[in-house]
């Protein structure tokens, strides 16, 4: 798929990539707008922008407040397809939309796979759909060429990652640990056994995501993943210093 | 029960990744605990020893020649250790956890019952235990969070979103998904994703096998009606499994109908017309909802009515004319509870007296040789905050004020 | 029993003239109740629908691990309608007045549950009904007081004397013998001029005639000790009452010891030194006077067993040596209700956690062959202010002090 | 006995007489002594002197409060003896004790007539004794020649009356109405037939009590009884203006 395609030929450049995260309409749509010409200029390799939900159940405080705070200024499912297809047309990266499956099913399913795939997004990461519940999601991914991107955990089973790697497209999301975003992770020796596992149950790009703030955690797994994936901590820097910051944070993390 | 947890189109288990496994592995403990008679035998043991089951089936005289028509019965489900039919629920999972081996509980709460009950049974089979529970309902229902604290767990004002049970039950899944191989979640209502619903339902089931032979001894035939209040659905999927299958009975649902179901200020999700299907905290079903799918804030009198999406089980009966649902407004359950309180002595709790209300309107329509049974899923003592302060008592207030000096 | 109501010395019927010809009916209907078996099993009826007896017997395993000596049983009295073992002889009373065709009942009540409970009978039965409350207790209990009038009851707070359960029990004798052909005063414990301590004993034998069937069943012999609180002395009669022919059982029965037995603050009339023989409230019994008979005040954080007398049965078994009498502190009493909640998931009431202090004094002594009953004679809720207030509980202050601000 | 026979005497000089009530140490024992002597100035024909008990179950919140005040003050049982003797002493007329049950039984039955009698007391009101109670009592009553006065009430029957007769000596007291102490009675129709009753019964004095205030009560029961008792209303009056009110009232009553 498309997805797939463009990083492996931005892995040929990197040996790592990075893909970063914003909560679309937080603090403003206008700020995100600044934020991603921040993130491309640093040299981001992708971004997944999060269509805020009202029932966050997989995000911890930082993500949580910000869909919080952008329902509250009211972001619409319409202003952030409108805002994605403005982003895939003004740079040229992979984006994706993350959310959660209420929002893609109350917007209907097939409508939203058309409007995505007209706006030029690449995948969709939706960490409550788990393949069983999403029959026709996975059939209209296929159908409209969006990736699926699904998600390894350290609770899953070999066999599980074998069920997940076949229905899962552009890359594999793997969290470094048990727990919602948000929090550090450590990258010891378990985490490197279970990268490892990852590793051997697809033939998908591996990103790591959950807790990496920095350049050594970008550095401690380079080599064993293809893309690290930076999510609560840019929210962090914008709240606490601004858009500006973000080019040279992003920059220099590899 | 269809494949993977559905009722109907209701229900299933949408459910972030890294509790896969664990769900995989609740459902096959589910399984063996249903396939084993000695599990089932085991807790109507306990049930029978640590609270008072079978809990009565009172009839309500005075109530019934107030209104002139059925017989009205009262399911006493106040009577449970705890003071509601939560306990049922709570200790049925107690016996679970025993048998997964896990040393940690966590809850969400929203009346505090669910979370009583779980301190309870944590107190007892000396779990580790950790309550969520919205901040809003936390102020309401602050008795209820004290006894929890004294029974030793922990419990957790949840500020997020509008800070009641709906977000309480989120941030017990975050702590699940961090906590997943210590901890059991024990999911308070016939809802969340599968097997949660099945679950809590069967376990629940124990309020209408009992009711089912208790009025048929009583009354001699079947109940025409039975009414049950419907907040997450299980007091009602309790009562209402002991007359599933007999058509000629029929059952009613009553959900908050808060400030009117014109108002937009309730929590009626199977009357009215304000919600729609969606997915959320983890399984699919009516949920009050705008028309992006983001929930909408609800009102109750009742803190445990009081919640964004109901029970797939009993969409999916909605959805087929098995179950039909009406609501009660909040004035009318505070005249509704006047009534009981001096009629019968009785003093059912706000989410149990939605039932009532439905009950004492259709009451007078029915024959005298007709039965209704009203399940009294708990006891209003947990309310007296709430309570004295809708009734206005001028000495509850200075009784209030004076206790307050003391303490600044 | 003696004639003229005497158990032993103790006991008689002291009563206002005015009183006599009542007393006399009161007698007769007793006679004829305790003669007519359909009596006793109207009652069992009443009691197992709209009560939910037999309440259950609780192995409290966690308990009985912690002191490795007897096994501890609990005789669940806090399960009963309204909370607690007041219920029983409320009802049975209840069943009494419907057979003399009175239409009004008026009581005392100290902890309040006794008002609570007849409160409720009185909208059950469809009787005008008037609780006499001290003052101090209506501030300590201040829940019960609201629920009993919002079962249509009106409570008066007593002013006069020590302002606690003695001057309730007054006030309710002069409300009696102004409006004695057309009330019966429901008194709420086994003291009072005879026929009371036999007709109270008699309905809350109820608790010892299920718990000798229960621990028969569960243990395979009787217990080594049964332990109760003892206020007025209600509850231990009725559950001493299942064993008091076997004297292979000890009874315990244990006093308020407040602050000490040395302490002048307590309510220890068959323990201690304090008290002497008196006739006062009707009856002759251990009192707690001075040497020229007047009656000193009491204390105890338990506002159920703040009270001069204790039943007349009870001197007379205190002084045969048939029940053993101790005490417990008011810090006692904190520390064992802790332990209690924490380890079984159980809120006895502060009267009824008495029993439980001597019961983990004695259990460590005794064999795991053995078994004891406690019995818990109502449940903690209604304590909540008493017991958040000892526990010094500040999320609790915080709470009262934003409750009463709004309505400041 | 020494009681009714003093009774009979000032029978022959008016045809209705006035007894009167006080709580001994209300407000102190000083003003008892004015008190009672203004009584007696008044023309009272025999003093009930009440010794303070603290749980009062007979009498209603005028003499409660007494009682409850004068314990509070110190009032002592033996206090109350000795002020007997005092007033015996210094007035010709009978003085009676009226206590509830448990002063005596605690003070010692026997001790408590022996002294009695040396105090000169002629009579005993013990509201909280009836015969079947009070085996010994009613023996030593006999033994030291003090009268047990019994009560009449409107619920006690033709044979409860006959019953109580046997062991009252002094005089009945026969209570006008239902209730406790210190609230108006009304004497009507009933009262009357009640009073018939009673005068059947007995062949002792008759007084009646309860709520008897002023001049019309007593004219009201004149014919019908042989004493008026006045109870309540002199305390309220003492309270209200000081013992000197207390000689005019009693004066004025018949
Ligand atoms: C007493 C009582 N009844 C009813 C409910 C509603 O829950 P459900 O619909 O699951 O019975 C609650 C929830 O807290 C409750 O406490
Ligand atoms: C729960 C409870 N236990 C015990 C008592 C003491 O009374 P008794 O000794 O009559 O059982 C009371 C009195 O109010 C009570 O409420």
């Amino acid at each position: 798929m498309l997805l797939e395609k463009k990083l492996r030929a931005r892995l040929e450049k990197n040996k790592i990539l990075l893909m970063t995260h914003i909560v679309l309409g937080y603090p403003s749509m206008a700020a995100n707008r600044q934020v991603i010409a921040q993130m491309v200029a640093g040299g981001v390799d992708c971004i997944e922008m999060q269509i805020p939900f009202s029932e966050p159940m997989a995000d911890g405080p930082v993500i949580l407040k910000a869909n919080q705070d952008s329902l509250a200024a009211g972001t619409k499912v319409a202003d952030c397809l409108a805002f994605g297809a403005e982003m895939t047309a003004r740079h040229d990266i992979p984006f994706l939309f993350m959310t959660y499956y209420n929002i893609i099913f109350k917007y209907g399913e097939e409508k939203f796979f058309k409007d995505c795939r007209d706006a030029g997004i690449v995948g969709l990461i939706v960490p409550d759909l788990p393949p069983e519940m999403g029959e026709n999601f996975f059939k209209l991914a296929t159908e409209y060429q969006i990736a699926p991107v699904l998600i390894f955990t350290p609770t899953s089973t070999d066999a599980r990652m074998a069920e997940l790697d076949k229905v899962a497209a552009g890359f594999i999301y793997c969290v470094a640990r048990r727990g919602v975003t948000g929090k550090q992770s450590e990258f010891g020796k378990d985490f490197n056994t279970y990268l490892a596992r990852c590793r051997a149950a697809t033939t998908l790009p591996l990103a790591v995501g959950f807790g990496i703030c920095n350049r050594d955690d970008v550095t401690a797994i380079t080599g064993l993943a293809d893309m690290a994936v930076i999510g609560s901590e840019t929210i962090r820097l914008v709240d606490a210093h601004g858009p500006e910051a973000v080019e040279p944070f992003i920059a220099g993390l590899r | 029960m269809k494949q993977n947890g559905f009722f109907g189109q209701w229900g299933g288990a949408y459910i972030p990744e890294i509790l896969h496994q664990t769900f995989a592995e609740l459902t096959i403990a589910l399984r063996q605990a249903q396939n084993d008679p000695n599990f089932w035998q085991e807790y109507l043991e306990l049930m029978s020893t640590y609270s008072c089951r079978p809990t009565p089936l009172t009839f309500a005289e005075n109530l019934t020649k107030h209104f002139g028509g059925a017989k009205i019965y009262i399911k006493r489900e106040d009577l449970n250790h705890t003071g509601a039919h939560k306990a049922n629920n709570v200790m049925g999972q107690g016996l679970l956890v025993k048998r997964m081996g896990k040393k940690r509980v966590i809850a969400e709460t929203g009346a505090g019952q669910h979370g009583m009950a779980t301190a309870t049974m944590a107190a007892k089979f000396g779990l580790e235990c950790t309550i969520y529970m919205g901040e809003v309902d936390v102020l309401r229902q602050r008795p209820n969070v004290f006894w929890m604290e004294k029974m030793g767990a922990t419990v957790i004002p949840v500020q997020d979103g509008s800070k009641t049970l709906k977000d309480a039950i989120n941030e017990a899944f975050r702590d699940w998904v961090t906590n997943v191989d210590s901890t059991h979640y024990v999911l308070g209502t016939a809802c969340g994703p599968a097997p949660f619903p099945e679950m809590v339902s069967w376990f629940q089931s124990i309020i209408g096998t009992e009711a089912r032979k208790q009025i048929l001894a009583r009354h001699g035939k079947l109940p025409a009606r039975v009414y049950a209040c419907v907040g997450g659905g299980s007091n009602a999927m309790g009562i209402f499994q002991g007359f599933l299958y007999s058509d000629e009975v029929q059952l009613v649902g009553v959900e908050a109908g808060g400030k009117g179901l014109g108002s937009g200020m309730h929590a009626s999700r199977l009357c009215g017309h304000d919600a729609s299907p969606g997915v959320a905290q983890g399984y699919k079903t009516m949920f009050l909802q705008n028309s992006d799918g983001q929930m909408r804030e609800t009102h109750s009198v009742a803190a445990g009515l009081d919640y964004v999406g109901v029970s797939p089980i009993l969409s999916d009966l909605a959805e087929k004319g098995r179950v039909r649902f009406e609501s009660a407004t909040d004035d009318e359950v505070m005249t509704a509870l006047d009534l009981t309180m001096r009629m019968e002595g009785i003093i059912p709790a706000l989410e149990s007296t939605h039932g009532f209300v439905q009950a004492f309107k259709e009451a007078p329509e029915l024959s005298p040789d007709d039965a209704i049974i009203i399940n009294q899923s708990g006891r209003g003592d947990k309310d007296i905050f709430t309570i004295a302060h809708a009734f206005n008592d001028p000495s509850w207030k200075e009784f209030i004020i004076a206790r307050a000096k003391e303490y600044s």
